[in-house]
């Protein structure tokens, strides 16, 4: 099977082939031999090369994974070469720029601090959300303009919840 | 002497389990109450009864004191205990037990509430004799007031507006000279920020530790210490890490704040457990802050030093009984370190991070303790303080108990929300932490600085990829041969992906 | 001195995870072996590498010696780690991994041999001043030779055939005029029984004690003693729970047998871990039985009166690293005990009852150590010892520490493989155990007896109906509501009961 | 839901409501008050009139359930009170008397001490199973007939496999 792989900023080529409960997966021009078995719904022990790593799997989409190794999670898109392809022919700076800003926690909506339309710099206020009796304020990770507002203040919203686009 | 037969817990999370624990080994029966959010918790679990008592929001439900005073009436409860947080300091709950004939496992209304205002407080300590930090105890009349004060107490002082708090209008005078033009800022600042321009003033105590003192009191009047616990490791003033014993206290200095926490405690008739909490400058002067009058989050420290069990201690000496001869002459052995776990990102402003616990390995093996509310399908839910667990290390001396420390948080595995331990991590590589060279602001200073990055794992960079890509490839399978037809399983696929983007929080 | 850069772990279970965590708070890097059976083990997780060793069963991959040595060379091992069992008391083994250059981390082959024939130990004991039990130290020529050596070592006497084993052709002889008969009956019986008619002859112990002491040598010539563990309660020659201190042993017994046992290990030249093993009479005599060249199962016990951490020390002494002042006059504080818990059905005549751990919470909290090979999803295996975990308990005093291990089994959960919990809860009710009471033989003797019966609780008689009556509803509700038509949900229904019926091993 | 409960000698009536996330269940004279709460696949916390337990239920068959509270399981059938009066019509003896003794282990069947139609005493050895390098008698638990030997020496058996049947 062969995939492309977004993660963190990388892209790499990926191919994966099983053979006798093992797996063969090349990354990039790396080729790694992986024994995986499942130890509960979500998680995985992989031996990686004899390295030993437990890791939590999680779905967040059709072809998006969050991997979290120790409690630390990465997400991973894992697409189809020629869906990435075309994306890509559409033009790589529109794909990156696109960015569905989610409640990363169930709250509620204090204040909204944008308007559609608005041009935000990095670093700048988008949503208050209160939780656990806190209030924590959610900003751009980097200079773009609104597209959306999914949220009003007052609003109930869940984990995942999304907020704000941008682009 | 009257033994307890039945004691009921008010309160949830890891205390209600460490009070759990306690009645479990004096064979008294246990009952705890639980909010709609707690049904399943482990307190619940763990009790031998367990009693509805309202809605998640604490004030529903944990704070209810009729409520949970005609509950412990009702089952026969003997005595009830508070934990920490909640009812524990609440004078008026304390009496209120009284007056209804249950035991309240703390102290008297009357000791919690010599402790409860800080101003009467203070002006019993300096009659006990406790050291409290200099100052004008009460607004200035003038400047010539100021002058006299700030001479008496030396410099560097600290003027602060009477009606003011949370740091507005303070103001730090290292040198007489500058005193005149910063009472008259001070004042014109507190006239303006509160409507009121008196100021007083006090020490200005430079790079503070915090240091508190563990006492636990009988009925019959004896007041014991038990050394000291090092908390400066604060964020927002909210303990982070805490030890026993303190690297900047030794055997000569724990007997004299020991000899004041007794002072303290016994000027207010204390019994039960409590801490007086100090501040202790660089020069070794130690001032009284204030008395916390239940059991502390951070006990297990002192507990591992000194192989005592305060809350066992806390419910014996409630029953009746005197203090005996293993509290006396308390010396720490070896050193202890507690880190609270919380469900809260570290890399996003500690951001709480509510949800399910869908795999939990809590660390074991010598030297290790953990003290969790929780277990692997729990709930952290939004409506309270998100404690995992305490983590507690013991080692024969600082270093050995550090490495342990490291140990346990490479051995812990929680997934499913996440959790404050790469703090600690980044704590553990932190040279002036692994030496002991902190203050209570020290914590706030590193965070804000950015001096504190996440400790980048050797690992395998490629790790996330491979596991992704073996996933997907496993679900692409079990879809293909479950699916069927292509169509059918694309179409699936689509929608899924919808559900999935609208979801994703990522750049992609 | 060389610094360990990898430690390879030639072992399973718990204490290949008790290995584990020394290693990572030495900051070594760790590997382990695994069978098929333990692809999914604990330890293979906690790792930073896993290797497999081959198919289940012990011989083809645990015992492999050469395989093992071969992989800690290609891995770029120092040293090895054999835990105990399997190949840790192998001379052999500890002599390849001198020859293929890798440490071992235990005694030289040397001192593994020198203890590991009993006859030859025994001279050599007898020659280094280790007490022994005192005997005619062979076959003996005549009855006269017999009486002879009755006479000098004392009634009662037994005698013993030289090809005997396993109780078979032992005679206890208490007086000197019952000695002739019996000599004769005895050889008469090794005739028949083994075709040799020789005996020997010894010094008979009446209910003797299990006594062990722990020692530690570096590599430097220096041999110290870690104080005692009181062993006795074994069910058929295995131990079941171990403590220390002894309830018989006082500072000085203390003192003697650790000067024994030093005495004993430094007779084979003896470095790193290792136990010897005494019988103690009433009367406080005490007999060297023999030398475990390893670390034990039952360390834990030393490690929390000392506070020192044994395997630490190992791979510390390993490394050439001289042993410190902490090892030093060690005495003990508190009391700790230990029990095993295995998955084997203790109404069951102790039937082994292997399976998958659907449910698991460990005990925790104040004074509770678990050291568990397993978690929550983990399997019991068949191939292997069915070991679960040990609980280790400590108290200020022995009747704190029974307390704590009735809590922490009472807070233990383990479902989906049945435990032997049920005998510790019954131990635990026993007022000899209670009151330290026993010998070698008196778990034995009570089980025989019947006299440890299972503690009833006082709970609720109907629980089980209760709770199987929700569950039937439950089913009956989502069957009805997700399997459509009456017939269809009744032929399902039908097979299950043929298959439940196939499986259920009850009176129906 | 009107049921009969038989557990360890016991017959009882039982029947089954709920009201509101609560159950009234009664057991003979008895009613219960009980909360039910599933922590996982087979855990359930029952709170039984303030009382708390921590029960693990594993179905095993259509009708009979492994209770286990505390490591300690009880096997509870549970019929439809007509199934129950129709099997007691029958005989109430020959019901009781009938019983499959299955394998509680996997392992390798060592011997085999009955023949089919053999009379035995209660303690009277049936099967030696060995597992786990240990070898296990499992004997009769009262005086009945053989009526069938589902297993030879040297063949492995699994946990739960039938190997003699008594009446």
């Amino acid at each position: 099977m062969e995939l492309i792989a977004r993660a963190a900023g990388r892209i790499e080529r990926v191919s994966v082939e099983r053979e006798g409960g093992r797996y063969r997966v090349r990354v990039g021009e790396r080729a790694y031999e992986v024994e995986a078995h499942a130890l509960g719904s979500f998680v995985r022990s992989l031996l990686v090369d004899g390295a030993s790593y437990e890791v939590a799997v999680f779905r967040q989409g059709a072809s998006s994974w969050s991997v979290s190794h120790r409690g630390r999670p990465t997400v991973v898109e894992m697409v189809d070469p020629l869906a990435h392809l075309a994306e890509a022919t559409r033009g790589e700076g529109a794909r990156k720029g696109r960015q569905v800003v989610a409640a990363y926690m169930p709250g509620r909506v204090i204040g909204v601090s944008v308007a559609e339309g608005d041009t935000v710099e990095a670093g700048a206020p988008l949503v208050v959300l209160e939780a656990m009796k806190m209030q924590n304020e959610i900003q751009a990770e980097r200079a773009a303009v609104v597209r959306r507002v999914h949220v009003a203040p007052g609003q109930a919203v869940e984990g995942g919840d999304p907020l704000v686009e941008l682009e | 002497m009257k033994r307890f037969r039945k004691v009921l817990i008010a309160n949830r999370g890891e205390i209600a389990v460490r009070v759990l624990r306690a009645l479990r080994e004096l064979e008294i029966a246990s009952a705890v109450i639980y909010s709609e959010a707690d049904r399943d918790a482990l307190p619940v679990l763990m009790a031998d009864q367990a009693f509805p008592i309202g809605p998640a929001p604490a004030a529903e439900s944990y704070l209810r004191m009729e409520a949970i005073v005609d509950l412990a009436v009702s089952i026969g409860a003997d005595a009830i205990h508070p934990g920490y947080g909640f009812l524990s300091e609440r004078a008026e709950f304390s009496a209120l037990c009284r007056e209804r004939g249950v035991v309240f496992v703390g102290p008297s209304p009357e000791a919690i509430g010599g402790m409860g205002s800080k101003v009467a407080a203070r002006r019993r300590m300096i009659a006990a004799g406790v050291p409290v930090v200099p100052g004008s105890d009460g607004p200035l009349d003038d400047f010539d007031a100021a002058r006299a004060c700030a001479e008496r107490i030396g410099f560097p002082v600290m003027l602060k507006a009477s009606a003011g708090g949370g740091g507005k209008g303070m103001r730090v005078v290292r040198a007489a000279a500058e005193l005149a033009e910063a009472y008259r800022l001070a004042r014109a600042e507190a006239g303006a920020s509160f409507g009121d321009d008196a100021v007083f003033l006090e020490r200005f105590v430079e790079r503070p530790r915090h240091v508190e003192i563990q006492v636990l009191g009988d009925l019959h009047g004896k007041v014991v210490s038990l050394g000291e616990r090092e908390c400066s490791l604060q964020r927002r003033h909210q303990k982070v890490v805490e030890e026993s014993p303190s690297t900047v206290v030794g055997p000569e200095l724990r007997r004299r704040m020991g000899e004041a926490a007794v002072a303290a405690a016994s000027a207010v008739g204390y019994s039960n457990a409590g801490t007086c909490e100090f501040l202790l400058d660089a020069e070794g002067r130690f001032y009284f802050l204030e008395m916390n009058t239940r059991i502390q989050v951070e006990h297990p420290v002192t507990e591992m030093v000194t192989g005592l069990d305060l809350v066992v201690a806390q419910l014996r000496v409630a029953q009746g009984e005197p203090l005996g001869p293993e509290f006396e002459g308390v010396e720490p052995r070896g050193h202890a370190i507690e880190v609270r776990l919380y469900a809260e990102d570290p890399f996003r402003k500690f951001a709480p991070s509510p949800g399910r616990i869908l795999w939990l390995r809590l660390p074991q093996g010598p030297g290790v303790r953990c003290d969790a509310g929780v277990y692997g399908g729990s709930e952290i839910s939004i409506y309270y303080d998100p404690m995992i667990a305490k983590l507690i290390v013991w080692g024969r001396d600082r270093v050995e108990a550090l490495r342990r420390l490291g140990r346990a948080l490479e051995e812990l595995r929680v997934e499913g929300i996440r959790t404050n331990v790469p703090l600690f991590e980044a704590l553990l590589a932190d040279a002036d932490f692994r030496a002991g060279r902190f203050d209570i602001h020290w914590l706030d200073r590193k965070l804000g600085a950015g001096e504190l990055a996440p400790v980048e794992r050797a690992g395998l960079p490629d790790l996330p990829i491979l596991a992704a890509a073996i996933a997907h490839y496993e679900r692409a399978q079990s879809v293909a041969a479950v699916g069927g037809g292509a169509a059918g399983s694309r179409s699936r696929w689509r929608t899924a992906a919808r559900r999935g983007g609208l979801r994703s929080g990522s750049w992609s």
